[in-house]
């Protein structure tokens, strides 16, 4: 498997950081070379948060990519922002919870999920940003699910569970 | 006749803090759920008749959202 | 010990423990922040000492006080925070103590933001402070290679009782990446014999900068210009990547070297012959590895966070041997391995004499990659 | 019988239409909202230069009509008396937070008080520092718990909270200074009326002018909005009294 | 005007002055103090603005305040209070606004001493405070230039909404010469466009160095680059001895540069053909005319009161077409002319190619000559 | 009847041989000598590090027997923090000038007082900046002349005498806050005592302790050594009034 | 027996600021107008008998250049 | 006449640095280039003052001198300190009323005058400094004795006339 870019991006509580972070710790338990950098600076500046993780087998060299492989939108400002940027062939996974406008660019491979009402009905709505990740790794299997579940599991803040 | 006011919360402004509905003696403001501002808040609003236009909402707001007035009655000048 | 995935803030501040850092002050500033955040949860329940000052000033002052007593201190900020303690480093280096000061640059000048860059080179290689000294400047350009040279760092401000500088830009400091800590250190109970302690049983120690016959100063000038030319012998560290047979030598430090480590790859695929040299010392600089490049190379693209600052000394050593090329990115902006890659391919390409002034040629090119981006 | 229409209150001249970054319920914006409305009752708007600091309030110059300065953090004092030696005629204010003023700013304001500069100073102690994401302050309660103080501050290790007010009120240059709150529709007023008075000062000359606000910082107190304004009653006012430290004569006469 | 005899700090003050400086914030330090002491008497006469402010941080923050209000401002200090004005000075490159620093440099590191010395050359050409910056730096040589350029270097500020420095050591600031002062200039009544004054009657003007989104930064940062280019262009002041048919080229700056020209006499007595060219503008260098000499002459002898500063940016421009040596002293020695003639004499003599670094060569002949003057 | 000689006084172990640098009848000497007899009597000298400032004692480390180190302006209570936070057993002290301490180094001096730092501070208040030739200082008295107030300190422009101990004692950290004077045996007696004190509130850990020693300048003040002492007494007690500014419950019971 | 007491200047720190001289009680104190120290200064000296070894020049010595000396009478203790 | 370097030194208070001044003056009004450098630093470190003055008709480079032709030495340090490094066939005035010593070396054009003495006889306690300079011009006509009277009368400061 050669590198694989993702972005992960939405509102500041959607707790976009945290995803890639245990897509980081789950690359890593799967001894892949991992990188994970956040957009930083004073949180409360509002608006939306965003990493970049890249996952490869090789040493990384940039954390930081133009053109993600993969981009996961967990609100409509991150819809617009990345899903000209993605890839040709790269993979727009998008939270239609919180808009509902149709992706234009074809060539990608999109998929809408309703991720906030998803993590309601099982009753764990703060896990919104797992529903999303879950779905990535459904249409891009870079890792085996039961691996990111594990480091969800092991990395999961106290007042979460 | 009781004097009546009311307010006007400018969306553009309001962060949906909620400070006004604490302050509000008459207990006439909400945050109207149904509404999102352009930055993503739920604005205040009012619910009853019941203001009087008293401006304390407005004195507590942080970000000068809240346009007060008030009804006054008036006699009419003789011509 | 197995590998952790550890935010670069935190894996510095860690490492500096594991090395036996018995005490940290500084002051908050972004990006470099959770450094000291770190360092308040962990040094108190370490039994070290934690304080953070009222401003970077009186933080590197604090340093330059601990540094008397022989033990291990450090300070970390970012830009405006270091300039804040350059009559503070000058003291240091004056008074020859050893001291650690990181330094996660921000984009500048004055307030700036709080993007990452490289634009503070000048202020830590050639001396911010007044006088003549000579700071040892580490550039690491991955939080394993942050936390291996901060260790070192220490290592040799002891052996040379010196001021060492580790400069890292705001990416490496808020990135996380798999690294490996080194154990926990003994820290040794044995003082220095020119440490302040008490003069017990022994002749008082005093430790000043103030040399007031320029007869003793000239003599302390010398001294600390002989033992910089015994650092610059000993002491240089960098990393290449391809070299052997490359036409195009890449130079740059830190992620700028990092991300151009991937266009050099990108460039070796595409069959151009590439080669990166990223400098690890950027004082001492690795001056004999580059001159003997120089003869082999045909062209020389330095990238840089900055408007062209090692550029000076890579076009002082290089001497008009090859023709030196420039490609920065200013403000708070980290270059693409897209972007390096295509300088790349430009400079394989370009049989011009290059510009007296490589920074001529690339103004007009930022313009167009502004432009373009925007 | 017709009625008119009567408007009690609106958003001040001195303001611009910008929304500002602040945190939602943060009461740095009431801050500013009292001090537009000032500038606008006495007519200063269009005399006035501001001088914003490093803090949450950077970007103050953004939602005041008026002309701005940015100072480096905690200089603003030393700004401000730049300006105003040279522009004498002119309003000049600083606004600056505890970690701006009371840290890394202790020289700047103390001897511009000393000296008795002309230049009104508004100082919000919100006991942290908000745009850093929470690290102490000098102004932190005993044992309150900050991103630097993970275990709350031990005051045998990091001090005791300085309170600026009552040290400023020492110096001789200094001809306004008082503390008060914004935590409720009362201390607001209380408030405005401080400021009204400090800028008063400086008008007649009367030396150095600085009014403190304990302020609120929700998202770094880790509190509601409105949580956060009673911690400003319950826990900083004990520590902060407010209450006028310096008043010079020549005000307790005057009528705002 | 007739000649005077004039103290070096005051002509400087008192140029400053007839410029048409409205403001002086300032510290007291040896060897700059009685330029301080002198704006105290006669600013306040003048009814402008005089403030011995609190310390070095303070008073170039009030001249950052008063260079928003587009007036002429100005401090002088000496090595460490310029270490102390780092962060202000990028604050005000950042914002753009005009402001005049003068820095009577003193031997450091440290406190070092109050002797006269050109150890702050990095500090004040290459940027000693952090970020992308570029100030243009005078190095007068005798009263009179100091007269005239500090005029010069108000004007400049002006111009390019610049910093500008005005470097001399202490020999400078303490030693009488004659001197003509300039007439007392009309201070203009009119406001820069940009400046803040209260926003009557127009848009609020705001002046800051925080560009959050690096977007803008960077194309600040262009701007900077862009205008220190033209400055390249249209700025660059030297003098020049006797260098028409030199084959010894004698490079060096205000005291040492000046000392040096008694030298070269004393060289071109004794049949040698030595030349002196002696920069003005430390920054913008005189580049292309060093390249031209570089190209005529035989060998280039850097001479300094540090330990090889402006030798790196001679070393850079020369581009080992002719070998270069240097000489300097340190700490506050001030080098007297024979020691330079017999520097002249041996570089006539030198066949050699010349050090990779010429202070290799240097270290064991200064080291002599402490010796023998022991 | 045989007669035996008693030794009253001399000088003592705390001191090198040299010969000082100071003006003749600068008082720098008589608080360098307090220091030195009280060191001794504590038996502290070699457990004690000094921190001299930038100012006429900058070469104060030539003078003491011990461990010292030099700090640069204003830092030297940063510098005591340092090493303090470092060796907690040792005795830690600066000894500092009033352009020092309460000029450049007022951020420095009122954070290590608001941080209780466990070190003593010998503060020379002589009204005057002395090393640099006689320029005004904070503490310069009003209307005084000196080189940068050449027609005496204008307070409006120039601002008012700080008066340092008054201030520090505001803040908590401070366990011993005193003013003395050198200008007569009974008051230089006083100020021993004061130094005895501050020395004692360190080594019981009761926190920053610092004694204000009103001090002469001969050379700088254009007074004869007896004059300036005078001077002392009729101009600068006035202004700054001797007494005990804050003094920690433990000591009052202490006797020395 | 009156006590006596006697004082030695130490000539390596005396600079003649005569500080000693105005603070003595007994005024037996005097700058030595004949000698110079080798640093340049006429130390103080002693003129009279009638010292009492109170100490007080010493206290206010800034060069600490005084030693002080007091010769107290005693009974000889009986074998 | 070519470029003659002066140096004066003595005690803080011996009017060394006023001496090197009024020659400095009286060389600009005669139309010469001149130089005068102090010894500078804080007065009261005390010990030596010095200044050296450099005269000549050309621009002069160097303002400092390591062999001066002429050394004024007001006090025996002086005297020990400079009468070493005095050019060959230089001239050196000494200040007898502060010492009683020879000067050794023989192929320089020493002076020994009781200056101090001079001076307290024509009632001038404070300008023996002055006799001195007079005494140099006497040995080395640098500059007409007039000129240089006039410019001690313009420049001395009031209260010691
Ligand atoms: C020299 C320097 N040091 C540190 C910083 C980082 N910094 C920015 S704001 C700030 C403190 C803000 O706290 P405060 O002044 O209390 O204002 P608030 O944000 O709470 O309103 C700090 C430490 C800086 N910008 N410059
Ligand atoms: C950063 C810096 N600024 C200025 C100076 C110059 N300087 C040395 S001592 C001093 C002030 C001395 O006055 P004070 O502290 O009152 O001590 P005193 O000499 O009167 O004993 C100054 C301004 C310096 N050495 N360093
Ligand atoms: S962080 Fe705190 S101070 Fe800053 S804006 Fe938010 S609430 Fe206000
Ligand atoms: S200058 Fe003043 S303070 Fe300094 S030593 Fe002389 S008398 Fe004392
Ligand atoms: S007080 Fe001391 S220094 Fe002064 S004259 Fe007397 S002995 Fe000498
Ligand atoms: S001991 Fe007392 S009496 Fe004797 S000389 Fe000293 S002061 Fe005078």
């Amino acid at each position: 498997m050669e590198e694989t870019s993702i972005i992960i991006s939405g509102f500041g509580g959607q707790g976009t950081l945290f995803a890639g972070q245990v897509l980081a710790y789950a690359s890593m338990e799967h001894g892949l070379e991992v990188t994970w950098i956040p957009s930083y600076g004073p949180e409360m500046r509002g608006g939306t948060a965003h990493c970049t993780v890249i996952v490869s087998e090789e040493p990384i060299g940039s954390p930081l990519v133009r053109n993600p492989d993969v981009v996961l939108a967990l609100n409509l400002p991150s819809v617009d922002k990345y899903e000209d940027i993605i890839k040709e062939n790269g993979v727009l996974v998008a939270n239609s919870s919180l808009f509902n406008r149709q992706i234009t660019r074809q060539e990608i491979n999109s998929l809408l999920i309703p991720a906030n009402k998803i993590a309601e009905e099982i009753g764990m709505s703060r896990l919104g940003n797992m529903i999303m990740v879950g779905a990535m790794l459904a249409m891009k299997p870079i890792l085996p699910l039961d691996v990111v579940k594990k480091s969800l599991e092991e990395h999961i803040p106290e007042r979460h569970k | 006749m009781a004097v009546t006011g009311w307010i006007v919360v400018d969306d553009l402004y309001c962060k949906g803090c909620g400070l006004c509905i604490e302050a509000c003696p008459q207990e006439v403001l909400v945050l109207d759920k149904e509404r999102l501002t352009p930055k993503g808040y739920h604005p205040a609003k009012m619910t009853q008749e019941t203001c009087t236009g008293c401006g304390i909402c407005a004195v507590v707001c942080p970000d000068a959202a809240i346009t007060v007035y008030r009804e006054k009655p008036e006699k009419v000048a003789r011509r | 010990m197995a590998k952790e995935l550890l935010k670069g803030n935190h894996a510095f501040a860690e490492a500096a423990i594991r090395a036996g850092v018995e005490a940290f002050y500084g002051y908050p500033i972004t990006p470099s922040t959770e450094f000291l955040e770190y360092m308040s949860a962990r040094l108190p329940e370490l039994g070290r000492a934690f304080v953070q000052a009222e401003s970077e000033v009186s933080a590197i002052n604090m340093v330059y006080g601990a540094a008397c007593t022989g033990k291990r201190v450090m300070t970390a900020s970012s830009s405006p925070g270091i300039s804040l303690m350059m009559e503070g480093i000058s003291y240091i280096a004056g008074t020859e103590v050893p001291a650690v000061v990181v330094n996660v640059m921000r984009g500048g000048p004055g307030l700036g933001n709080i993007a990452p860059s490289q634009g503070d080179y000048y202020q830590m290689i050639k001396g911010g402070g007044h006088g003549d000294y000579f700071p040892i400047v580490l550039a690491p350009a991955s939080v394993q290679e942050a936390i291996d040279y901060i260790s070192l760092a220490f290592d040799l401000a002891d052996k040379y009782r010196a001021l060492v500088h580790v400069v890292v830009d705001g990416n490496m400091g808020q990135m996380m990446e798999p690294a490996e800590l080194p154990p926990l250190r003994e820290i040794p109970d044995k003082v220095p014999d020119w440490a302040v302690s008490g003069a017990k049983d022994r002749d008082p120690n005093i430790l000043t900068s103030i040399y007031i016959d320029p007869v003793d100063e000239e003599v302390t000038n010398l001294r600390l210009l002989k033992r910089w030319k015994e650092i610059e012998k000993n002491e240089v560290i960098y990393k290449e990547y391809e070299v052997e047979d490359a036409e195009v030598l890449v130079i740059g430090f830190g992620t700028a070297g990092r991300v151009a480590s991937s266009a050099v790859r990108e460039a070796r695929e595409a069959g151009i012959k590439a080669g990166l040299l990223r400098p690890i010392t950027l004082a001492p600089f690795p001056a004999d590895r580059l001159r003997e490049l120089a003869d082999r190379v045909k062209r020389i693209l330095v990238v840089e966070m900055n408007s062209g600052m090692m550029l000076d000394d890579v076009l002082r050593l290089v001497k008009g041997k090859v023709p030196v090329e420039f490609y920065g990115r200013m403000g708070g902006m980290t270059p693409l391995p897209d972007e390096i890659y295509g300088e790349i391919r430009r400079v394989a390409e370009n049989k011009g004499p290059g510009a007296q002034d490589p920074r001529e040629d690339w103004i007009p090119r930022l313009e167009k990659v502004i432009a373009g981006e925007k | 019988m017709v009625a008119t229409t009567e408007l009690i209150y609106q958003r001040p001249e001195s303001f611009t239409d910008v929304h500002t970054h602040y945190c939602p319920g943060c009461t740095h914006g009431v801050a500013h909202r009292l001090i537009a409305e000032v500038l606008d009752e006495m007519g200063l708007r269009e005399n006035t230069i501001g001088v914003a600091p490093v803090g949450c309030s950077v970007f103050a110059y953004r939602y005041f009509k008026m002309d701005f300065v940015e100072a480096a953090h905690g200089r603003a004092p030393a700004m401000a008396t730049g300006i105003k030696r040279v522009l004498p005629n002119n309003t000049v204010f600083t606004y600056q937070g505890d970690g701006d003023l009371a840290s890394i700013g202790m020289a700047e304001i103390m001897h511009a008080a000393a000296r008795g500069e002309n230049i009104s100073v508004i100082f919000i102690n919100n006991a942290i520092y908000g745009m850093t994401g929470g690290q102490m302050a000098p102004t932190t309660l005993p044992g309150m718990k900050t991103t630097s103080s993970p275990l709350g501050r031990d005051v045998e290790l990091a001090g005791y909270p300085i309170r600026m007010s009552e040290i400023i009120s020492n110096l001789d240059g200094a001809g306004y200074v008082v503390r008060r709150s914004l935590h409720n529709p009362a201390n607001i007023r209380k408030a405005k009326k401080a400021i009204r008075l400090a800028f008063e000062t400086q008008q007649r000359g009367l030396g150095f002018s600085m009014v403190e606000l304990l302020s609120s910082c929700p998202t770094n107190w880790k509190l509601s909005a409105q949580e956060a304004l009673d911690f400003i009653a319950e826990k900083m006012v004990p520590v902060f009294p407010l209450g006028d430290y310096k008043v010079h004569p020549t005000l307790e006469s005057l009528k705002v």
